[in-house]
């Protein structure tokens, strides 16, 4: 099993959201965090001043799946979160041992 | 100076402290006083504290509002116990300085004791809400890192020592006053004053931690405005309160203290966006301050067209102070109370002795008095005021600083101090 | 002045409900106006700002607040150079249509002019502040995606062509009053033009982004209801207020204004009940908004018998037009302006001709009308009001449009106005 | 008793209910009351909404301000059908324990009519105010677990049983108000009532789930010091409206209350300083709310230094009362009512019977009243109220608990009553 | 060394804590998510209308294990969390190749 | 390539963000946790009564790197992030499979 991590534009979830769930995906956790890189954050007035706020909100999809839904669910990804600009964000694949599901006990790719 | 239409309140309030007349009671000003009163409480709580305290780091804001709760104890206290002896006390030989001690505790304020056409009770409970505001507004000077204990005694200290005599010199009979010094709700003795020693304690105390280099932007913009809302609906107990009287001084001094208001705004408005393309709401607010402050003094004596260009003279000076002092000078007066409140008393105390001036709209100057003499006095008010204050608030410090640190430690400063100075946090959202 | 040019509105009040002119100065009276302007004033800046402010998404929290205050500002400029002059001036020949530019810069307005018992500084101050919040009023219709340059040039233009002429006819002795129609606090002058403009010009700009697919829920709704509470306390200047002086007018007026908010508020509250098995706390406050709005035009005419059943009618039928407008029709009037102010405002100005009935619990039809008649004047009045608003306001957004584009481009709508308009954020907690 | 300084403003109350005399009427003080009316609505909302609401947690905020707003409407409603009349009404024979139902609905409420010096709308309208904060300050006894139809039908039950009937006897012509009961703006009226039903609810109901081991801190602080500074500034329009009259009266009211409510703030924070090296801000706005509840019964009697030991009381007394009532005995009075409202309520009410007497700077006691006999009175009005309080508050949640459960149920309570009972979120930023 | 990651009900987040307290583990990492899955969201009113809010709130808590203890952990936080309705969560174990504390720049388990 | 997690004190965040420009590393994502450790949390005043608050508010940095500047890295967050008091702490090193940047497309280290 897979855990992917997908680093997204804030607006675009809804759309990767149905974007996954069109190919079978229906659990997620989504984190909203800060993010820096490339992309340039946004100044902010102050009083007569101009303030660059250097992080940019993000937000981190979460999902673990089956190693036969890797290419996917990050095909459904990029195509849904990609405005082609920068800062469209980063997807991560790391590898997952096991998933349990707290309420049945059930272990592996039926805990998903 | 036709006395009747520009000194009513203050007249009525010279005359009260120096024993000379006691006008018939007046339910119709009673009432407007008391509501005064109440709104000009409602400007420190919880206006100003919202305004400051949405101003400031998450971590700090509710060192904010409990300084302004704290002030607003103490100076309650000083004025029962001395405070207002000393400022509207008759002092005897010594009036011209202060007012002495006679009436401390309040003493002989029956119920049915007058102060011009009010009881004196509200006259006393109106004024106190001005020795509340002043010292609540340094606040804004040394803001995240001065320790709670050395601003309270801080603040003791400086409504004994620089507040009540100011207040003395031109509202209670002093040597201001007598010199003819038009000041209708505080430009020298609240925003002046305030202001002078925000930029004082905060060169004593240094910059916090970080400035300028890091940006130190407001935790709740929303709290901010709302803060500024009150101030503006507050404001209007201030000055047309200061009128002490239900009639048309009242009245003028509302509307004009209004047009300067959203005048001063526009103006700051307008400027941000020219400079930068965008204006701000803190832009807005900030320059409705400023507009209110600085037709304090003049409230009383101006007209409704000289309220517009009072309020384009604050939006657009007060912005460029608050620039030169923060970017320039790198003077950490971290809510920039000097630039807002003392460069707008300032300007304000001296427009007042021009717009007076019946040919320009206002109440006009007193009689045999030239345009240029009541300007000099307006000086003379301003430098006199200021070089006080200056002294005085320093002096101040350097003497809590014998009985205790002014500032946190480095790392009470990093945690913040609502953490570590009240152990509470503002938000478990 | 000339008495019938000015005063009619005001003249007509007093005549009315005393059916005696009396313009003797009244301190009493003052200090209640005083009173009532701060109060008024208060119902915009912060009330009907946090209202509205936490009803939209958090990245354009600023944006409404900002738009609230900015409106405030530019209203109050205008008034002072042409607003007042046009609402309340001497029209002479045109009188009927508007009161012409004698006023401009409030010339003539000194100290000692009365207006009917009160200065004429209190008279023109506490208007000033229906002329502030009726624009501020319509920000609910196109929040989240107006231009802001567009705001200010829209407000500008809607205040001088809508709400000044308007205002003329019914209170500054235009036709509309001329003829009897019964408006004691703004059915016609405030509700109904506001809700009016704010549907055109919803519909002008079309619906926010993602309307009415996903829901836009409210970013704070303990902002909203702040907001709600500081509404329903100044609404009582507002409507107690315009009875102009301190007696059983503005008693009886914040009366049933109190009796109409509690009970619009409880209605809808218990439809929600009913229907969702669950009241919440945003249908209470708008029921709260609608009884207040409804009751406004007949607030100094009913008792408070009729109050309970005006509250019972705005509740209901203002909840179905909310919901039959957004649900329905699917117009994305952002915050239901029309559906409360303006159904609301039709709704009470129709009220006023029954409920004024002294056999009902009012202060009594003139003398010689019918209550026939009466409707009939109410129902012309909200009729040549509604068309002229939606006329003119359309207009406008035409004209404006030719300057500067409506509405921000899709990507600063996404980003929100916050950011992208005034460079802040409402928190960084 | 001297009339004139003992019982200024409940004597023409008194008088007026008893149809024996009616003054003559007065703008100034119809000014005063006006204004007063709209500063005790603001206390509830949005000032106690606040207070309160910004104490629990962020799951619950939503339903401690939509119970405040419901609780208004619904004693809105009662009022105006019975609650008047039983309060205010003359109840003949029975007069001494309630005031019949000859005013219901209004009845005979003219714009005209008067009471005391005031139209009798107003009076109405003020006195509205008071049964609308007391069940309202219940809220925080039952916060957080309470469910929302039992709290609709236990408020109005309470307005009826306890508050209506409390209300005639002391200040409605009933058998307290005859023995010579001095209770000027709601020590045994307001304050008492509503602490001992708070805790009396708290108990019935039992304790919120993981109280007292887990910690349940305040979810907003900024929020509850916000509605702190609107009850300080609305307290004013309580107590000194109390006097019904603009005059040396309600200044002096106005004053001692802001005296007792600094010194009891100031208390409060010495205290925490002194134990836990730090003063919180909760516990700064927490002893001026003791100070404010227990200077109301004495605050038409004494004087200014009357007022500083008041305060001191007040500061340290309820302190140590929340500490054993919520620490030690582990009731959940969830937003200590009590011992804030009650204890403060219980002192005070006893504080007037002492601090009245002119040689301790009070308004004098009554001729032939000896400070034993009146403090007898006092007592005597303080043990007939809680006791009755305590029996009927029981009493009727039994009688609620027969037609809906008092409590929610667990999985609510623990998800929050924001989303359970009202389908809304205080937040989503 | 292994990463277990649960995703919780936040009100069962003191209960989890106490029992893996119970077993040792002190330390631990919560953070505040957002969670879809087979759990419903509730509805919120809006002026007339009812919307569905489709998140749950989460909490998430991460703890750096040594191998030897993923049963006991993992059985601790089944007992702890499980409510036995629907959205209880799952638990997720990753491998984790090293860990170092700041402080002391230890590594490996000790550093835990 | 490594996917590095550093739970640090907060106001440490932008000297570690320095030390980590310093060698070359511009991209990374940062979550608001809380953190349960050895570190004490504090107590809070309320209403005359103390109640410790047991977790600290922690700020949590994830960067996706080449496994060649994990020493590096490593290195540059213990150097800044350093305070010498307990609760300075964790950085947890977990195996990235891939990394993908959701504009391009690119995987691997160059999407980094
Ligand atoms: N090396 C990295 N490790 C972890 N997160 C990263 C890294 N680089 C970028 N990110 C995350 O991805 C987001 C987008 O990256 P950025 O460089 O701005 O644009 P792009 O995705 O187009 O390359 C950043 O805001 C940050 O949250
Ligand atoms: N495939 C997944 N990847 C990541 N997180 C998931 C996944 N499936 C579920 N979750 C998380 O677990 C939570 C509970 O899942 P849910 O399907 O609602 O119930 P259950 O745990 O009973 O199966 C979700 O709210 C979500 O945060
Ligand atoms: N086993 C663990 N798993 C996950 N996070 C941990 C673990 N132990 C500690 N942490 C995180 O590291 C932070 C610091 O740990 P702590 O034990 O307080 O101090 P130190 O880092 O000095 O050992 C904690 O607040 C927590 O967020």
């Amino acid at each position: 099993m897979k855990l992917v991590a997908a680093i997204i534009k804030p607006f675009r979830l809804d759309d990767v959201r149905s974007a996954l769930s069109e190919i079978g995906i229906q659990g997620l956790t989504v984190y909203e965090v800060k993010g820096f890189g490339r992309q340039k954050g946004h100044t902010e007035l102050y009083r007569g001043a101009e303030y660059v706020v250097d992080y940019i909100p993000k937000v981190k999809i979460e999902i673990a799946i089956d190693d036969d839904q890797l290419d996917a669910v990050i095909d459904a990804i990029i195509e849904s979160a990609r405005t082609d600009k920068i800062g469209d964000g980063k997807i991560f694949v790391t590898p997952l041992e096991n998933a349990i599901r707290v309420r049945t006990s059930e272990t592996g790719s039926s805990a998903l | 100076m036709k006395k009747s239409g520009l000194f009513i309140g203050l007249s009525a309030l010279l005359s009260f402290s120096n024993a000379i007349a006691a006008d018939e009671f007046s339910g119709a000003d009673t009432a407007w006083i008391l509501t005064s009163t109440a709104l000009v409480l409602f400007m420190t709580l919880p206006g100003l504290a919202l305004f400051y305290g949405g101003l400031v780091r998450s971590k700090n804001v509710l060192s904010v509002l409990m300084q302004c709760f704290a002030i607003t104890c103490v100076s309650t206290i000083i004025w029962v116990i001395v405070g207002y002896s000393i400022a509207f006390g008759d002092g005897g030989g010594a009036n011209a300085v202060w007012g002495g001690l006679s009436r401390a505790f309040l003493s002989g304020m029956s119920r049915d004791a007058l102060a011009g056409s009010i009881p004196e009770t509200v006259f006393s409970m109106f004024q106190l809400t001005f020795a509340i505001i002043t010292p609540a507004l340094i606040v804004g000077g040394f803001a995240e890192r001065m320790r709670f204990s050395a601003i309270l005694m801080f603040s003791a200290f400086w409504l004994l020592l620089v507040y009540l005599p100011v207040c003395h010199w031109v509202w209670g009979g002093g040597w201001l006053g007598e010199l003819g010094l038009l000041d209708f709700a505080g430009g020298t003795v609240v925003h002046i004053t305030a202001g002078v020693a925000a930029i004082v304690t905060a060169m004593v105390l240094g910059n916090r931690r970080g400035f300028p280099r890091s940006a130190m932007m407001p935790h709740n913009m929303t709290m901010t405005i709302t803060g500024a809302g009150m101030l503006w609906v507050g404001w209007f107990g201030f000055n047309a309160g200061s009128a002490l009287s239900a009639g048309g001084d009242a009245g003028m001094a509302m509307l004009v203290t209004h047009i300067s208001a959203a005048m001063g705004a526009f103006t700051w408005m307008m400027i941000e966006w020219k400079r930068y393309g965008k204006p701000s709401a803190l832009g807005a607010v900030t320059g409705m301050v400023a507009g209110l402050g600085t037709i304090t003094p003049a409230s009383g004596f101006v007209g409704p067209v000289a309220a517009l260009f009072i309020g384009l003279a604050a939006g657009s000076v007060c912005y460029f102070a608050t620039v030169f002092i923060k970017q320039r000078l790198q003077i950490d007066d971290s809510l920039d109370v000097f630039p807002v409140h003392g460069v707008g008393g300032v300007m304000g105390t001296l427009a007042a002795g021009i717009f007076v001036a019946s040919e320009l709209g206002g109440a006009g100057l007193a009689d045999g008095v030239s345009m240029g003499q009541q300007l000099g006095v307006q000086a003379l008010g301003v430098v006199a005021v200021i070089a006080w204050t200056v002294v005085v608030t320093y002096l101040i410090l350097k003497l809590v600083a014998i009985f205790v640190e002014l500032r946190v430690n480095e790392e009470d400063e990093t945690v913040g101090l609502d953490l570590t100075a009240h152990e509470e946090s503002g938000y478990n959202l």
